[in-house]
């Protein structure tokens, strides 16, 4: 039976879906420069993992993190004014779409060297658990591509041999920018490399938020508990281009409609649809909610200012008194 | 984008009949191609180089013309595809390894440091490494903290490389080919902003053991190398309308650093202004600076200038991203500072 | 093992009663010791820092003192428990992270470098690591050419970054305490010479943001850091005894560098020699040099000069790795020849 | 049936240990310095791993690699005249202990970075793929805790994707430095990670001779074969110290013994002495030889000159004509 917390889904899908549409719009407009790697299609998985973790639980990410930003519970104004590289964005401006933070919501980044996030997710729960704050968890999201990367291997070594309160959320949308997984991977089962960590390790129908927030809640409970990390292979795909830089040449279209036919904002709206979670009014004003909220965005973004030059060389040390 | 006007002279070619003109991108691409169709032995190896034709389409087409074998993506692995380009030459092909950009070199600097660099050394001149590796480099295009360094200077601080940094069409398309005919390793620098500028391709091949002078002048010289060198001719422009001359040595060889034809400009000019996009502390300014107080300290009317980038991790916004880096207006007003035309 | 002798004044410690001669390691062990007893964030971690008791011995006994949770050994994953070092910094902790040797530390550079020292600005000033990151570093033990780096002027090029190098007992003691608490990331760099040396170890915290001259005279300067301060003050004292007085100034801060101390010296020598373990080109003796030449040119009767390791991978022989790297005979050379002394 | 063959792995074992037990005489006495790391306890796994190898096949391997080159045919005149910084040296004097070379034995040193050497074995094996040298094996020696770098899962990964005949050969001696294998892997059983590669992985018992010869020799022709790369791990232990600068303070005294009761060179001598291979002269007269080849090594690096102080600067850079 669907209830508030699928609309509650679909809001959130939604909302990273309109925001990041109108980003690729804001990109061609000249309003938000540099890399803008969207997140359209994969939306099930934040969507899915987010609400499963508490306010004092971590979220690390990457440059593909509009979406977890979001779904997080960075206000999407703080979002779009970074875009922009405004002052009241939530990385003050200096970070742009790669670099969103908000430590006061425990979301770290924002990291865009592939792989680099994993081993500071896992200094983040050696923390807790260092610490004696028990029950907390680090979620890390990451991609397929990063799997390569020899710090995915020796931070998730550290984490299995020391028990830490990691989820390794691996989205595998099947591509490290042009290269197709079994392109990279001698095998192509990611499960594997962590099982080989003794990790446990699960894939997950990343494109059925229901599924993703199921397979959340069971791991989240189980690293929470105090067992040791879990990592979860969660199957998605990315409908556009790496990046707006990529003239896109690696993949078939047909491959990108086959899994457009399984895309999670239409089935989940269906789904509450036939349930009755939702009727054709009540998703009207779910879309016309959000499409409002994306409005006073880019509204409130266009208004922020630009900082100072002469603050350029701010924030490179901490300021006197900081801490 | 800033096009690069012809070099007015070079120690290369005799600035042939090839009037050709093409990007930067197309250059370095028709130089693998050369190399490729040349020597067997020669492939490109490194993210994205086939299937993407390259994160800065350089190598587009190459993979539908070598085939997988010779044009190999590779996984997200630049510490072990490195080490592979490493045993590859090693084992007597002539790789060369494309690291997407210097940012991501970081995590290679092992294998190019302590085994490329240094293997033909400990082996008492036994294991000789012809390998090539190219990255691109620089900042410019809001692409933020962790996708903007310059790191050229560290490079060129590693005995046994040699470190090059093309900064016009012709030397993209024409040192390639001296890179890979050398035995030792040879890390290629392509600055980011570069690719889409256009200029004359001439002919090849072009040293690579000199710096190159791209302008000639009397009253300062100013050094630059890479991305670089576009502003300091643009500087010299704005200059010449004051009636300063400026000699722009475009230093093109990191190292062996040839601070030899920076010397001899400073013997005419007796004023020099290094600009580098590195950090200021640290910089290979600071070499080039060095060198010209050990060698012309009495020729010199005042201290060396650098114009480098500010002390910052490169910050997203534009405003603050162009106030970081060296412009125009900052290697001008150094100049003056010098001539005394401020 | 070259003794230092005691500093003859430190911008430091009112230079107390505490007369303990003690060697340079266990200074170094006694003040991690006694952070880790005051502050429960404080923990060390890293290769061997525990059941073995640190590849220098430094940490012998902490394990046994704190426990397993404290004194954390890693597996071999420089660049996974570098991370790992940020990670705890920035969930509270004040981790101390021990690279076993700047060698190994390229492994981790991406850490260091990209996430590390970037991450405070590319938050908008949110997310500090306060982070000590300590390494070995150095030759002079024939450890041959990828165990004997000297790479301290790479990480004095980064932004965000605050490094240090204790080259006296007194500084490897109390540099420690502000490192761990300066908010921002530290890295220390630990002459892999010096842990055998002895000396007093006065009393604390000593100052992490200034040189220290450790003799005073007013002929020529000698700036020196880490392991190369020891040849330093033995050169000053050769060149005593043929009446020359050297002015040797313990640089100690890389980063931000306190090239105003040396300026401060110079104005009053003239005259100026960098000595610094790193190879020539593009070492940080280069920026000393260049920062001098900015800021006291027309002080100064002749170019600095440096003295630097020889551009070639350390060689195992120790009759030739005593050639490469810096030696007193060859700092003496080179006040001699700018003092006319030659 | 034991027969000659099984003489030779006797004399090569034999030699390994007496030559480092020379060695550690010569440290000692400061004719060596640097680091040296003993092999001895671990002599099976290069003399039986070795002789399966033709002289066109290439060795890569550690640190920890006298016997490495001894058994892969280095003269030990060469090899000794290496540790004494000689320039009849392998490596000209230039490398020490750590470096030794012989690229015209296809023996690729002596990397003293952990796992540092296994992406060059990789890529010795792919120039042998792309120059049709088909047939050819690059052997990758390395120790239990390089499988903790990145590099190690890096380069597995490319060796299996591409198929490459590389023979990882995992020298497992329970120990990185002072570290148990059980204090830094979360999962010991270290053919678990070679398998998350779909490389073909099995156990050997490292201190039997004759098990390692056979178990190498079934990977060889594997690898030979083109089915791609295989990966052994050879169960052994270092009965010394790490290093000479190693106090050794972090195991037990009866782990060593324990394992010394399974040392090869006296259970490989029991057995051909038994069946009839060996008799006690024999026996004797094998020791003398080596005993004499070593005294004669030892001799020639005393005898070999220093290299001249002027040539300090030589072999950065390739000298003019080499290629
Ligand atoms: C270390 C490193 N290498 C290369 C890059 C360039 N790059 C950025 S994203 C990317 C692909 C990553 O793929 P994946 O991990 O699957 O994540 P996805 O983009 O598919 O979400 C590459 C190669 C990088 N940022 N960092
Ligand atoms: C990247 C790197 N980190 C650390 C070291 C220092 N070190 C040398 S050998 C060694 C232990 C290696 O253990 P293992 O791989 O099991 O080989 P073993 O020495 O047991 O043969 C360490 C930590 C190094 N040489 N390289
Ligand atoms: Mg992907
Ligand atoms: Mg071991």
């Amino acid at each position: 039976m669907p209830g508030t917390a699928d609309v509650a889904l679909l809001r959130s899908m939604l909302r990273i879906r309109r925001f990041e549409e109108k980003c690729a719009e804001l990109y061609s407009a000249g309003s938000i420069r540099g890399f803008l790697h969207l997140y359209i299609g994969e939306e099930a998985v934040a969507a899915g993992v987010m609400p499963n973790l508490e306010p004092d639980d971590a979220v690390v990410a990457t440059y593909r993190e509009h979406g977890h930003a979001l779904a997080r519970g960075l206000p999407m104004r703080a979002v779009m004014a970074e875009m922009f590289g405004r002052v009241d964005g939530c990385s003050h401006g200096r970070g742009g779409s790669m670099h969103l933070f908000d430590i006061g919501r425990r979301f770290f980044g924002g990291n865009a060297i592939v792989a680099a996030g994993i081993p500071t997710a896992v200094g983040l729960a050696l923390a807790d658990r260092m610490a004696g704050r028990t029950g907390r968890v680090t979620a890390c999201f990451f991609g397929d591509g990063a799997v390569a990367e020899g710090a995915f291997h020796e931070a998730a070594n550290l984490a299995a041999l020391w028990q830490l309160p990691v989820l390794f959320c691996c989205e595998n949308n099947y591509y490290a920018m042009g290269t197709a997984l079994r392109r990279y991977e001698s095998q192509t089962d990611l499960c594997l490399k962590a099982a080989s960590y003794e990790i446990a390790a699960w894939p997950v129908d990343g494109m059925d938020v229901l599924a993703v927030r199921d397979a959340a809640r069971h791991a989240v409970a189980a690293v929470r508990g105090g067992s040791g990390p879990v990592f979860l292979e969660l199957r998605t795909y990315r409908y556009r281009a790496h990046s707006m830089y990529d003239p896109d040449r690696y993949r078939d279209r047909s491959e990108i409609e086959k899994w457009k036919e399984r895309d999670p904002i239409p089935a989940l709206s269906a789904r509450l649809q036939e349930h009755g979670g939702l009727d054709p009014a009540g998703e009207r004003a779910l879309q016309d909610e959000v499409a409002a909220e994306i409005e006073d965005a880019v509204a409130f973004a266009e208004a922020s200012p630009l900082e100072p030059v002469d603050d350029l060389e701010r924030w490179v040390y901490s300021e006197a008194g900081t801490r | 984008m800033t096009t690069l006007r012809e070099p007015l002279s070079t120690t290369a070619s005799a600035a042939s009949g090839d009037g050709d003109t093409t990007t930067y991108r197309e250059a370095v691409g028709e130089a693998i191609r050369e190399a490729m169709l040349a020597d067997d032995r020669v492939f490109l190896m490194g993210e994205d180089v086939g299937a993407y034709g390259g994160a800065h389409g350089v190598s587009k087409g190459l993979l539908e013309e070598f085939g997988e074998e010779r044009v190999r993506d590779t996984p997200l692995s630049e510490n072990g595809f490195v080490g592979a380009g490493v045993g590859a030459a090693l084992g007597g092909m002539r790789p060369i390894v494309e690291i997407m950009t210097v940012n991501f070199s970081l995590l290679a600097l092992d294998q190019i440091l302590n085994t490329a660099a240094t293997v033909l050394h400990m082996s008492g001149g036994q294991a000789a490494v012809p390998l090539v590796i190219r990255m691109t480099t620089g900042g410019g295009r809001q692409l933020a903290a962790q996708h903007s360094h310059s790191l050229e200077g560290w490079y060129a601080h590693i005995p046994g490389l040699r470190v090059i940094a093309p900064a016009t069409v012709g030397d993209a398309r024409w040192m390639l080919g001296p890179a890979l005919a050398d035995p030792d390793p040879v890390v290629i620098f392509e600055h980011g902003m570069l690719y889409n500028a256009s200029g004359t391709v001439g002919t090849g091949p072009v040293d690579i053991s000199t710096a190159a002078v791209r302008r000639r002048g009397d009253d300062v010289t100013i050094a630059a190398y890479g991305g670089t060198v576009a502003l300091a001719m643009q500087a010299a422009d704005e200059l010449a309308a004051d009636g300063v001359q400026a000699d722009v040595v475009d230093l093109r060889v990191l190292r062996p650093l040839d601070s030899a034809t920076v010397a001899d400009s400073v013997r005419r000019t007796h004023r020099l202004v290094v600009v580098d996009e590195g950090w200021r502390s640290g910089s290979l300014a600071a070499e080039v600076a060095t060198r010209v107080h050990e060698d012309v300290f009495y020729e010199l009317d005042a201290p060396v200038r650098r114009v480098c980038s500010a002390e910052v991790p490169l910050p997203y916004p534009r405003h603050l991203e162009q106030a970081a880096l060296p412009s125009v207006a900052r290697v001008v007003a150094a100049c003056r500072a010098l001539t005394g035309h401020g």
